[in-house]
């Protein structure tokens, strides 16, 4: 019934897409760029799905049986519109804060992470001999 | 008069376009800003013309409201981009 | 750099002869530049008026507060660009989280205090205010949200020019970067 | 205090503007809110002087419109014509006035209108370098310089002092006279 | 009784107004954050009371009916979830407090800190409370956005990272949330819960389904369901001791809320249930194999989080009402004890100075307070008897097996879940409590807001843990009536029906 | 009975009170409790063999969780074991543990805490209330076993004994549910007067049978319990021989009239127990520590003793309560005598010891005593148990376990005979023992355990009393001479057999201690649990933030875009566009998107998502959203110049990723796939809507009478959905502090290494 | 009638403007020339397309429109002037298409 066309869905897609490929890079500029385009697709369809282009819901200044806009996506998309600047603006001061703690704004890998799944040694240091908790036969045996 | 709007929309669809090859092309980042500050000025031209279209004035504030901060965005984009460049 | 052969440097000459701005003599890293500030003198107080225009047109048309508290703020913006850090720090001196706190308290306040008159909380009621020769001046009483979310939003843009903007400056400054 | 005034002034002219009605009301309330902002926001006083002509602020007025239109139609061409190949030139001109204002007004006249732009001004020097597109020989340089000093002349006619008026006419007459 | 009802919303938020506004006298910064917080528990307690006895409580704001206004409506489950909330949040409050006062003086006052949490407090209440798609939302923001901020308030170079992992994976759930909810609005016209409920029918089943995924997804990431639960061990650790528990006390559980109330409101027993309890079954095991792989006590503790997500995923999959109040009531004894566990680890690391287990040991003999402290949450979050952890696996249990071969196949898993999450509590105990004591590892950055590496403490921060493991246990004693609310819960918010009504007024019924 | 209980762990509770006066005191006080159950179930003696004193408080009924105890026939023999034998034991502590011992303060009360749940486990009627109780011992176990846990030994035997025994109180846990939902009811004595069937009860069946394996140490869980001998001795003799390793006995006794009949029961019963016996007995003959003898040797008789409560049959049982409380009487003695011996001679190793029985005479007695209970030795009760056992299989036919237990016996007297020899005897060749002479607190116990042992076996009236109290008046009975017959030529021949395996003990000793290590079998799992968590671990916890994004997306992509295809429905009548200004509007979208990705300058990007920016609130103009586009130009404008404000410390260009295409392609793959799932399930969802928006009209409507706004949107943000706007204005606000709190940090870093947080920082922040 | 034919007018030749504008921006080789055909003829677009559209409304609304087009005019040289220096000062203004710099040789040499 309110059928978002053709060419909108496309553009949605494209900055979805976009968004979420961008917020698959490392850099974390990028990816605070990503998070901003896919704001601007998210922002964009909870409009759309209001339906149809029509006037803007303005009592009084929209000429008799012309078709109004919903107004309630777009209340919604304009509060959302907000939280994502904001959100936005945070992500940008940490990696701003990033970059001066690190020298880059990159992503790293989490090193503890890193450090399990590269143990040689199996077992989060269960077998590691200042463990405790595999009993050997002979440490029973005292 | 659909005539009329329809070929000012085309034109300024076209001034658009070209616009984001500058702003695509650069090649000095002073370029996109101008560009986008171009643009800017397209987008406001374009809603005015959608206010002649459809004769409703309630979009007014937003032209001025985007006359202005255009500027202040272009302004503050040009004056720290300089600084940037100033240091390389 | 040029500095030290020489005492202007080109960013420099077209300093204006008169304190058009508060910080008068800003001394700052940043460079006077006589267009921008002479420009900025004649807009700041325009775009104030302006987003005074828009929260007050907001029951009416594209507005509202938020929308008013965005172009105010792009107004300081406006005066940091052209002034510096200086500037804006002698034309607020409120102290930006206090500036955001109060907006956030009178937007609050605002939606408590219907419950005193046994109203749910955040209902708004007309008041008409009959005024000789200028007729009746009628204030929906959410005006007053509107009023909170304006003044946390110009707070929330200071903040963000004290930090982003002063801040990430002193960094630079410190860092021995030109800023 | 009269300052002031101009500036309240100013500003209730834009909030009645704004609302597009002339109601006692907007008229009342846009003094209100112009005192606010200017009691809120006080703007630092400055002892310069200007000498408005409104006469000739006007015909200023018409002359930037029309230079506007001319100089638009001509940069127009000119893209069109050159294309890639177009030039242009940094020229340095005297610079009229010490007043930052009147300045500022020069500045903004001159690059308002397409093919000049106002690129640096050196107070310290006395002159201010002027950007021109189109000119493809020293003649051309010469021409924008002048069109420069006469563009100076006409905003001195509206807001400058007698005496910069007296060494704008000097000067363009020995621009004139070259 | 409805004027109450926005008051735990709004009142820490003025509560964060004026924190921010008395930034300089850190007294009354305190003061605010402890009056503020008690009012909301005790109002949270009224409203449980009266919404046991009464039924849902709905409070139209601004005095508009739904689905023009929104409409905040405290029910049994978010009631009680609520309190439980908020009675950890006073806790946590009151130890963060004070760990402040010991590593600082009387005199510090925060302004990053008091307002982000009272935010983030509001950002839960509204969360619970509320009866609409959108505001739910907002309410995430709200908290989301104030728990970036406590996250990053002490990010050193090691730190950055995990602030950017939380940061960036929650941000980009907050807009597949929004996703989402254009989404349903697309589909029904609405974004009011309860109306949502009764215009469902409408959407073809397919498509439907294709909702109820999205909004799995969407709440999924936040409650850590498995695969989408990576981000949690990686970022909640590096958080400091009482933000971490804050979080992991809280935040997931809100979601798993969330995920309740959306998927019992809007949807049927359908045929991707199956599904969840495939989620419900990596969830449980990735999370407590995860465990047992950790050094880091915090990441640990993420770990068995993460996995008894999975149980409560295991009610709300069974969806049946016994099922389904099993859920609440494990996710209200989960609140309680992941913020403790995280508590006394913030305490064992500022004693030892280090989250290394192979860098502890014989603490039991060194502090058995603190010992004692732990092994009581620590059973609880086994599920060992008589503890609230307990009763309310006792309550997925029954549930699961009452409810066919599959579930019961399920209910084992969770039992080799627990079994997991004994073992690795146990692993902690024997390396942190007993052995040979070791002196506590120096503070490589005494400067830094949190000192550790010190037997400096004090009464308060151990009394507020204490305080936490009363809670749980008195989620144990009285777990005969806080069952029988949660089973009425479990009815109400299969049925829908009361909800509705009381939402939407007699159109609500179908 | 609740309330006895109670009094217990309360008084446990308390205990360190007394304790940081006296550590002696603290365990005679500790003793109170349990001499009062005891003294209380006595009294109770009539009516708990007539039917049974039952009580119940409710805890959680909506879960059919309740607190429901009952003194019958079968937990009053059990209290015997758990409150008498325990408040002996008690009391023995007080003189086995040293005065400023640091663990006795710990084990007093651990121990009476321990007593109280075995008493709630033995009196519970109510298979959840029977689960609390057995969990709380497995703890009290665990760290009465663990104590200090600064022993390597003492710390890995409690973990051990803790896992396996929660293992299998899980799985008991899962089989107590299924019970209960297929009986309807969790009360056992209501399950058992009405034993469910059929459907998943088998299963119900083996988890329980499961659950009280492990708790009794049978086949193949047993290891625990010879590792848990770490403990100090009075607590293997309370835990590990006289009460807690009963337990699992104890809850297939309770749970046999039931279910004995069914094959699923009875068989693993019997024949994990007569192998466990076997074993054990086998085991034990090769220890050379005497604790470490005795742990195989209770293993060996709980194998016995499982056996004989799960076969079914009223003599088999009837022999099981016989020996349960003959090895009570029996082992607790024993044990008590090791640690007398240990105490007093400072080893308890075979190899070491030697005259004792010269020395401590009345030590040796008393072992003595014990010890032919447990070889079977008339006048002793387990002579009595062991006959009734012989005859409950011979008399039914199930020679092959009447054969088993047989050869079970000839071990048990074997490893008798080897613990007298080994504790007492005078051994060539090793230096006679020196001692000190035990204090009264050290014998006296031991003395009252023994005799007991010997006044049941010639009043065994009175134990069939109690067991006729179980099982049902008729058939056998007990009797110390049921003249000539199979069952004594078995006792006989066990003797006889035992004392021939002990004298030609050298023969066995090339045999090995068996085949069979179920140590390592834990070993192994544990380890590979380990090493599952690593590996699960590792290969899934990678640590990569794209990686976990990209599991979203792909989850995304995989759940509700599956399901979209799966439902289909896509518009039949989707227009290419509705206003043709949507087209070059959305093209410059797609262009200026497609261009980011390309970008290489952070600085075109930002300008790039800029026009994005415009070009979005255009396309808000176009739909007739004036309010929305506003805020989005000036949003856009704002988040320009904060972009620009940041950028200009940053490096100019991205960081240069290595531009593989193994990692570019599927991540672009993966994002195609995101936006078009995402776009597609929009477009499917918003062709589904059949009626309008719930509340447009509404709005229209009210807008300009109830909320004074001719602007829709104006109404609803602030009236309307009020709420909204207060939340966004808070995470503003939020944002604003988190933004400084970050940017304002860089100078403090310089004093510290984070110098965010200290009150320095937040003075700055403040302003 | 009159009034759509002056709006004709100024909107076609508004837009025109505007379009040639953007040509220039493609078409001039370097940066300050882009600014002359950039900025300047789109704010002389705008300005017609203002008074295009302010014909077709009713008077409130038109002068409102007035102050969006005296926004333009002040604002529109500032940019065009931080923008050309800024350029000048980059190295971004190709020294071979200038006739004659006479700023180039007062430049302080860095």
């Amino acid at each position: 019934m309110i059928t978002i066309n053709l060419a909108m869905a496309l553009v949605v897609a494209v900055l979805y897409s976009v968004g979420f490929y961008l917020l698959l890079q490392r850099s974390l500029m990028r990816v605070l760029i990503g998070v901003v385009v896919l704001g601007h697709g998210t922002n964009l369809l909870l409009q759309l799905v209001g339906g149809p282009p029509g006037r803007a819901p303005i009592v009084g200044e929209v000429p008799a049986g012309a078709l109004v806009a919903d107004p309630l996506p777009q209340a919604l998309a304009l509060t959302a519109v907000v939280i994502t600047f904001a959100l936005t603006t945070f992500l940008l001061a940490l990696g701003y804060r990033s970059f001066v703690l690190v020298g880059h704004d990159e992503v790293q890998d989490d090193v503890e992470d890193r450090r399990i799944a590269s143990q040689e040694v199996p077992a989060g240091g269960l077998d590691d001999p200042a463990d405790d908790l595999a009993p050997t036969s002979e440490g029973s045996d005292k | 008069m659909t005539v009329v709007f329809t070929i000012v929309l085309v034109m300024l669809t076209a001034a658009g376009a070209l616009t984001i090859v500058r702003l695509l092309r650069g090649p000095d980042t002073l370029d996109r800003i101008a560009a986008l500050d171009v643009l800017v000025v397209l987008v406001v031209a374009a809603a005015a013309v959608y206010i002649a279209i459809f004769q409703d004035g309630s979009n007014i504030p937003l032209l001025a409201a985007v006359a202005l901060v255009g500027f202040v965005g272009s302004a503050t984009a040009a004056r720290l981009a300089e600084r940037r460049r100033r240091h390389r | 750099m040029t500095q030290q052969e020489d005492p202007t440097p080109f960013e420099s000459w077209d300093r204006p002869r008169q304190a058009w701005l508060l910080s008068g003599d800003c001394r700052g890293v940043r460079q006077r530049t006589l267009l921008l500030e002479m420009t900025t003198r004649a807009l700041f107080p325009t775009v104030l008026v302006f987003s005074l225009y828009l929260l007050l047109v907001g029951h009416y048309g594209p507005g509202g507060g938020f929308a008013a508290g965005l172009v105010a703020g792009l107004a300081f913006v406006l005066r940091y660009i052209a002034g510096g850090s200086e500037d804006l720090g002698a034309v607020v001196r409120i102290r930006p989280p206090v500036l955001v706190g109060t907006g956030l308290a009178v937007a609050l306040l605002v939606a408590v205090v219907p419950l005193a008159f046994g109203l749910p909380v955040l209902s708004s009621a007309k008041w008409a205010l009959d005024v000789p020769l200028l007729g009746t001046i009628a204030v929906q009483t959410s005006l007053f949200l509107d009023v909170g979310v304006y003044l946390l939003i110009i707070g929330v843009v200071i903040d963000l020019l004290r930090s982003l903007g002063s801040g990430i400056e002193r960094d630079m400054r410190e860092e021995g970067e030109q800023a | 205090m009269i300052r002031r005034l101009a500036g309240v002034l100013w500003l209730t002219i834009v909030w009645v503007l704004l609302w597009g009605t002339f109601t006692p009301l907007t008229i009342v309330g846009g003094v209100v809110v112009a005192v606010l902002v200017m009691v809120v926001f006080r703007q630092p006083l400055v002892p310069e002087r200007l000498h408005i002509r409104p006469l000739h602020l006007l015909a200023l007025f018409a002359y930037l419109i029309y230079d506007l239109v001319v100089s638009a139609a001509e940069v127009s061409w000119e893209t069109l014509r050159r294309g890639p190949a177009a030039r242009g030139a940094i020229v340095e001109v005297p610079l009229l006035s010490t007043s930052d204002r009147v300045v500022t007004v020069m500045a903004n006249a001159l690059s308002l209108s397409p093919g000049t732009m106002a690129l640096q001004i050196d107070h310290d020097h006395g002159v201010w370098y002027v950007y021109a597109l189109g000119p493809r020989d020293r003649a051309g340089v010469e021409r924008a310089r002048m069109r420069t000093l006469k563009m100076q002349r006409k905003v001195l006619a509206a807001l400058g002092s007698a005496d910069e008026r007296a060494e704008a006419d000097r000067l363009i007459a020995a621009g004139e006279a070259r | 009784m409805s004027a109450l009802l926005a008051l735990p919303v709004l009142l820490p938020m003025l509560g964060a107004a004026l924190t921010v506004l008395a930034g300089r006298s850190a007294a009354l910064q305190r003061a605010i954050g402890i009056v503020t917080l008690t009012a909301v528990a005790v109002i949270a307690a009224v409203l449980l009371v009266n919404a046991d006895a009464g039924g849902p409580i709905v409070a139209e704001l601004g005095g508009w009916a739904p689905p023009v206004g929104i409409a905040l409506v405290a029910d049994r489950l978010s009631a009680l979830l609520l309190l439980v909330s908020t009675l950890v949040t006073l806790a946590v409050l009151v130890y963060a407090i004070d760990q402040r006062i010991v590593d600082y003086g009387r005199g510090a006052a925060s302004t990053t800190f008091h307002p982000m949490y009272l935010m983030l407090c509001a950002g839960v209440s509204l969360a619970y409370l509320t009866g609409d798609l959108f505001t739910l939302f907002v309410a995430f923001e709200l908290m989301l956005t104030a728990s970036y901020v406590l996250i990053t308030r002490r990010t050193s170079a090691i730190r950055i990272r995990a602030s950017m992992t939380y940061v960036t994976v929650s941000l980009m759930s907050s807009l597949l949330f929004l996703t989402a909810i254009a989404m349903v609005y697309a589909a029904t016209g609405t974004v009011n819960l309860a109306d949502i409920a009764g215009r469902i029918d409408t959407v073809p089943p397919g498509l439907r389904t294709v909702l109820g995924l999205m909004l799995l997804v969407v709440f999924g990431i936040k409650a850590a369901i498995v695969p989408l639960h990576f981000w949690l061990p990686d970022s909640y650790p590096n958080a400091p001791g009482p933000v971490a528990a804050l979080f992991a006390g809280l935040l997931t559980k809100v979601s798993f809320y969330a995920l309740l109330r959306t998927q019992t409101l809007l949807f049927s027993r359908e045929e991707p249930w199956t599904l969840m309890l495939v989620l419900a079954v990596a969830t449980m095991l990735v999370g407590a194999l995860g465990a047992l792989a950790q050094n880091d006590i915090n990441r640990l503790l993420s770990f068995l989080l993460v996995s008894h997500i999975g149980f409560m995923l295991f009610g709300l999959a069974v969806f049946d009402a016994a099922s389904v109040s099993g859920a609440a009531l494990y996710a209200a004894h989960h609140i309680t004890v992941l913020a403790t566990l995280f508590l006394v680890s913030g305490l064992i690391t500022r004693r030892t100075g280090t989250v290394a287990l192979d860098q502890m040991g014989g603490l039991a003999k060194v502090s058995p307070a603190l010992a004692a402290l732990f092994a009581i949450p620590a059973m609880t979050l086994a599920g060992l008897p008589p503890t609230a952890g307990f009763v309310a696996k006792l309550a997925l249990l029954q549930a699961g097996v009452a409810a066919g071969p599959w579930p019961t196949v399920v209910a084992g898993v969770v039992v080799v879940a627990s079994l997991l999450t004994l073992y690795a509590l146990v692993r902690v105990w024997v390396r942190v409590f007993w052995g040979e004591p070791k002196p506590p590892i120096p503070d490589d950055d005494p400067d830094d807001e949190v000192i550790v590496g010190t037997a400096r403490t004090s009464v308060p921060m151990y009394t507020a843990t204490a305080g936490l493991v009363a809670v749980s246990l008195a989620i144990a004693v009285f777990a005969g009536p806080l069952s029988e609310v949660t089973g009425r819960a479990g009815t109400d918010l299969l049925d829908g029906g009361p909800y509705r009504s009381a939402v939407l007024g007699a159109e609500g019924e179908r | 009975m609740l309330a006895l209980v109670v009094a217990h762990l309360a008084i446990a509770v308390l205990l360190p009170l007394v304790s940081a006066r006296s550590t002696r005191a603290a365990f005679l006080v500790a003793a109170l409790p349990p001499a009062a159950a005891f003294g209380w179930a006595l009294t109770q003696i009539g009516h708990a063999l007539d039917g049974g004193v039952a009580s119940t408080t409710a805890w959680a009924p909506a879960l059919g969780l309740e607190l429901s105890f009952r003194l019958d026939a079968l937990a009053l023999a059990m209290i015997v074991l758990v409150s008498g034998v325990g408040a002996v034991i008690i009391v023995y502590c007080a003189g086995y543990f040293e005065r400023r011992a640091e663990e006795a303060p710990r084990s007093a009360a651990l121990l009476l805490a321990f007593a109280g749940a075995m008493l709630g486990l033995v009196l519970a009627d109510d298979l959840f209330t029977l689960y609390v109780f057995w969990e709380l011992t497995s703890v009290t176990s665990f760290l009465l076993v663990g104590q200090s846990g600064e022993g390597r030994a003492s710390r890995r035997a409690a973990v051990q004994a803790l896992l396996v025994t929660v293992f299998g109180g899980l799985a008991m846990l899962l089989g107590f549910v299924l019970l209960g939902e297929a009986a309807g009811t969790y009360r056992i004595s209501e399950i058992l007067a009405d034993p469910p069937a059929g459907g998943l009860v088998p299963l119900a069946l083996v988890l329980i049978l499961l659950g009280a394996f492990t708790k009794s140490a049978q086949l193949p869980f047993h290891p625990w319990l010879p590792a848990a001998m770490v403990a100090p001795t009075p607590v293997s003799a309370y835990l590990h021989a006289a009460s807690m390793v009963k337990a699992g006995v104890y809850l297939v006794a309770r749970l046999s009239p039931g279910f004995a009949d069914l094959a699923v029961w009875w068989v693993p019963c019997v024949v994990f127990g007569a192998a466990t016996m076997l074993l054990g007995g086998w085991r034990a003959l090769h220890e050379t520590d005497l604790k470490r003898l005795l742990a195989f040797g209770t293993v060996s008789q709980l194998g016995f003793l499982m056996a004989l409560m799960g076969a079914g049959g009223r003599t088999a049982a009837l022999a099981g309560v016989t020996m349960l409380l003959a090895h009570g009487l029996f082992k607790a003695p024993l044990f008590l005598v090791v640690g007398t011996v240990d105490r007093s001679a400072g080893t308890r190793d075979v190899r070491k010891l030697s005259g004792l029985r010269k020395v401590l005479p009345g030590t040796a007695i008393t072992a003595a005593l014990a010890a032919a209970s447990m070889a079977g030795i008339p006048p002793l009760l387990g002579f009595v148990g062991k006959e009734a056992a012989f005859a409950a299989f011979l008399d039914d036919g199930r020679w092959p376990v009447a054969l088993a237990l047989l050869a079970g016996s000839v071990l048990t007297v074997a490893y008798t005979a080897r613990f007298l020899w080994g504790a007492f005897a005078s051994k060539p060749g090793v230096e006679p023992s020196t001692v000190r002479a035990p204090g009264l607190l050290l014998t006296v116990p031991s003395w009252v355990c023994a005799l007991a042992g010997l006044a049941l076996g010639i009043g065994y009236p009175l134990v069939e009393a109690i067991g006729e109290g179980y099982v049902g008046p008729g058939g056998y009975h007990l009797a110390l001479w049921h003249g000539l017959g199979l069952p004594l030529l078995f006792s006989a021949v066990a003797l006889a057999g035992g004392l021939l395996l002990h004298r030609f003990r050298a023969v066995l000793r090339p045999l090995g201690a068996g085949p069979f290590d179920a140590q390592r079998g834990y070993e192994g799992v544990i380890a590979g649990i380990g090493r599952a968590a690593v590996v699960v671990t590792g290969r899934l916890q990678l640590g990569s933030l794209p990686f976990y994004l990209g599991a979203i997306l792909v989850t995304v992509i995989v759940l509700p875009g599956t399901a979209a295809l799966l439902a289909g429905g896509w518009p039949t009548d989707q227009p290419l566009f509705h206003v043709i200004m949507q087209v070059p509007l959305g093209l410059a979208v797609i262009v200026a998107a497609l261009a980011v990705v390309k970008a290489r300058r952070r600085f075109t990007a930002v300008l790039l998502v800029g026009v994005i920016g415009y070009g979005v609130g255009g396309l808000f103009i176009v739909d007739g959203a004036p309010d929305l586009a506003l805020a989005q130009f000036l949003v856009e404008t704002l988040s320009l110049v904060v972009f620009v404000f940041v950028l200009r410390r940053l490096p100019a260009n991205f960081t240069e990723e290595s531009p593989r295409r193994r990692v570019i392609v599927p991540k672009a793959v993966v994002a195609a796939l995101g936006g078009i799932t995402v776009a597609g399930i929009g477009v499917l969802l918003s062709a589904a809507r059949s009626g309008p928006a719930a509340a447009s009209a509404q709005f229209f409507e009210l807008a300009p009478s109830g909320a004074g706004a001719d602007n829709v949107i104006s109404a609803i943000i602030v009236d309307f959905r009020a709420l909204d706007t207060v939340g966004e204005i808070g995470v503003l606000f939020i944002a604003a502090a988190g933004v400084a709190s970050l940017v304002l940090a860089t100078r403090h870093d310089r004093r510290s290494k984070t110098g965010q947080g200290t009150p320095e920082h937040e003075e700055e922040v403040r302003g | 009638m009159i009034r759509d034919v002056i709006s004709s007018v100024f909107l076609l030749v508004g837009a025109l403007s505007c379009l040639l504008g953007a040509v220039g921006l493609v078409r001039l080789p370097d940066l300050p020339s882009r600014l002359q055909a950039a900025t300047k003829p789109q704010t002389l677009g705008l300005l017609l397309v203002l008074a295009g559209a302010a014909v077709r409304l009713e008077l409130e609304s038109a002068v409102t429109l007035v102050l969006v087009g005296l926004f333009q005019v002040i604002t529109a040289p500032v940019i065009a002037q931080l923008v050309g220096r800024s350029a000048y000062r980059s190295g971004a203004v190709r020294q071979d298409l200038l006739v004659v710099d006479e700023l180039a040789e007062k430049m302080p040499d860095d």
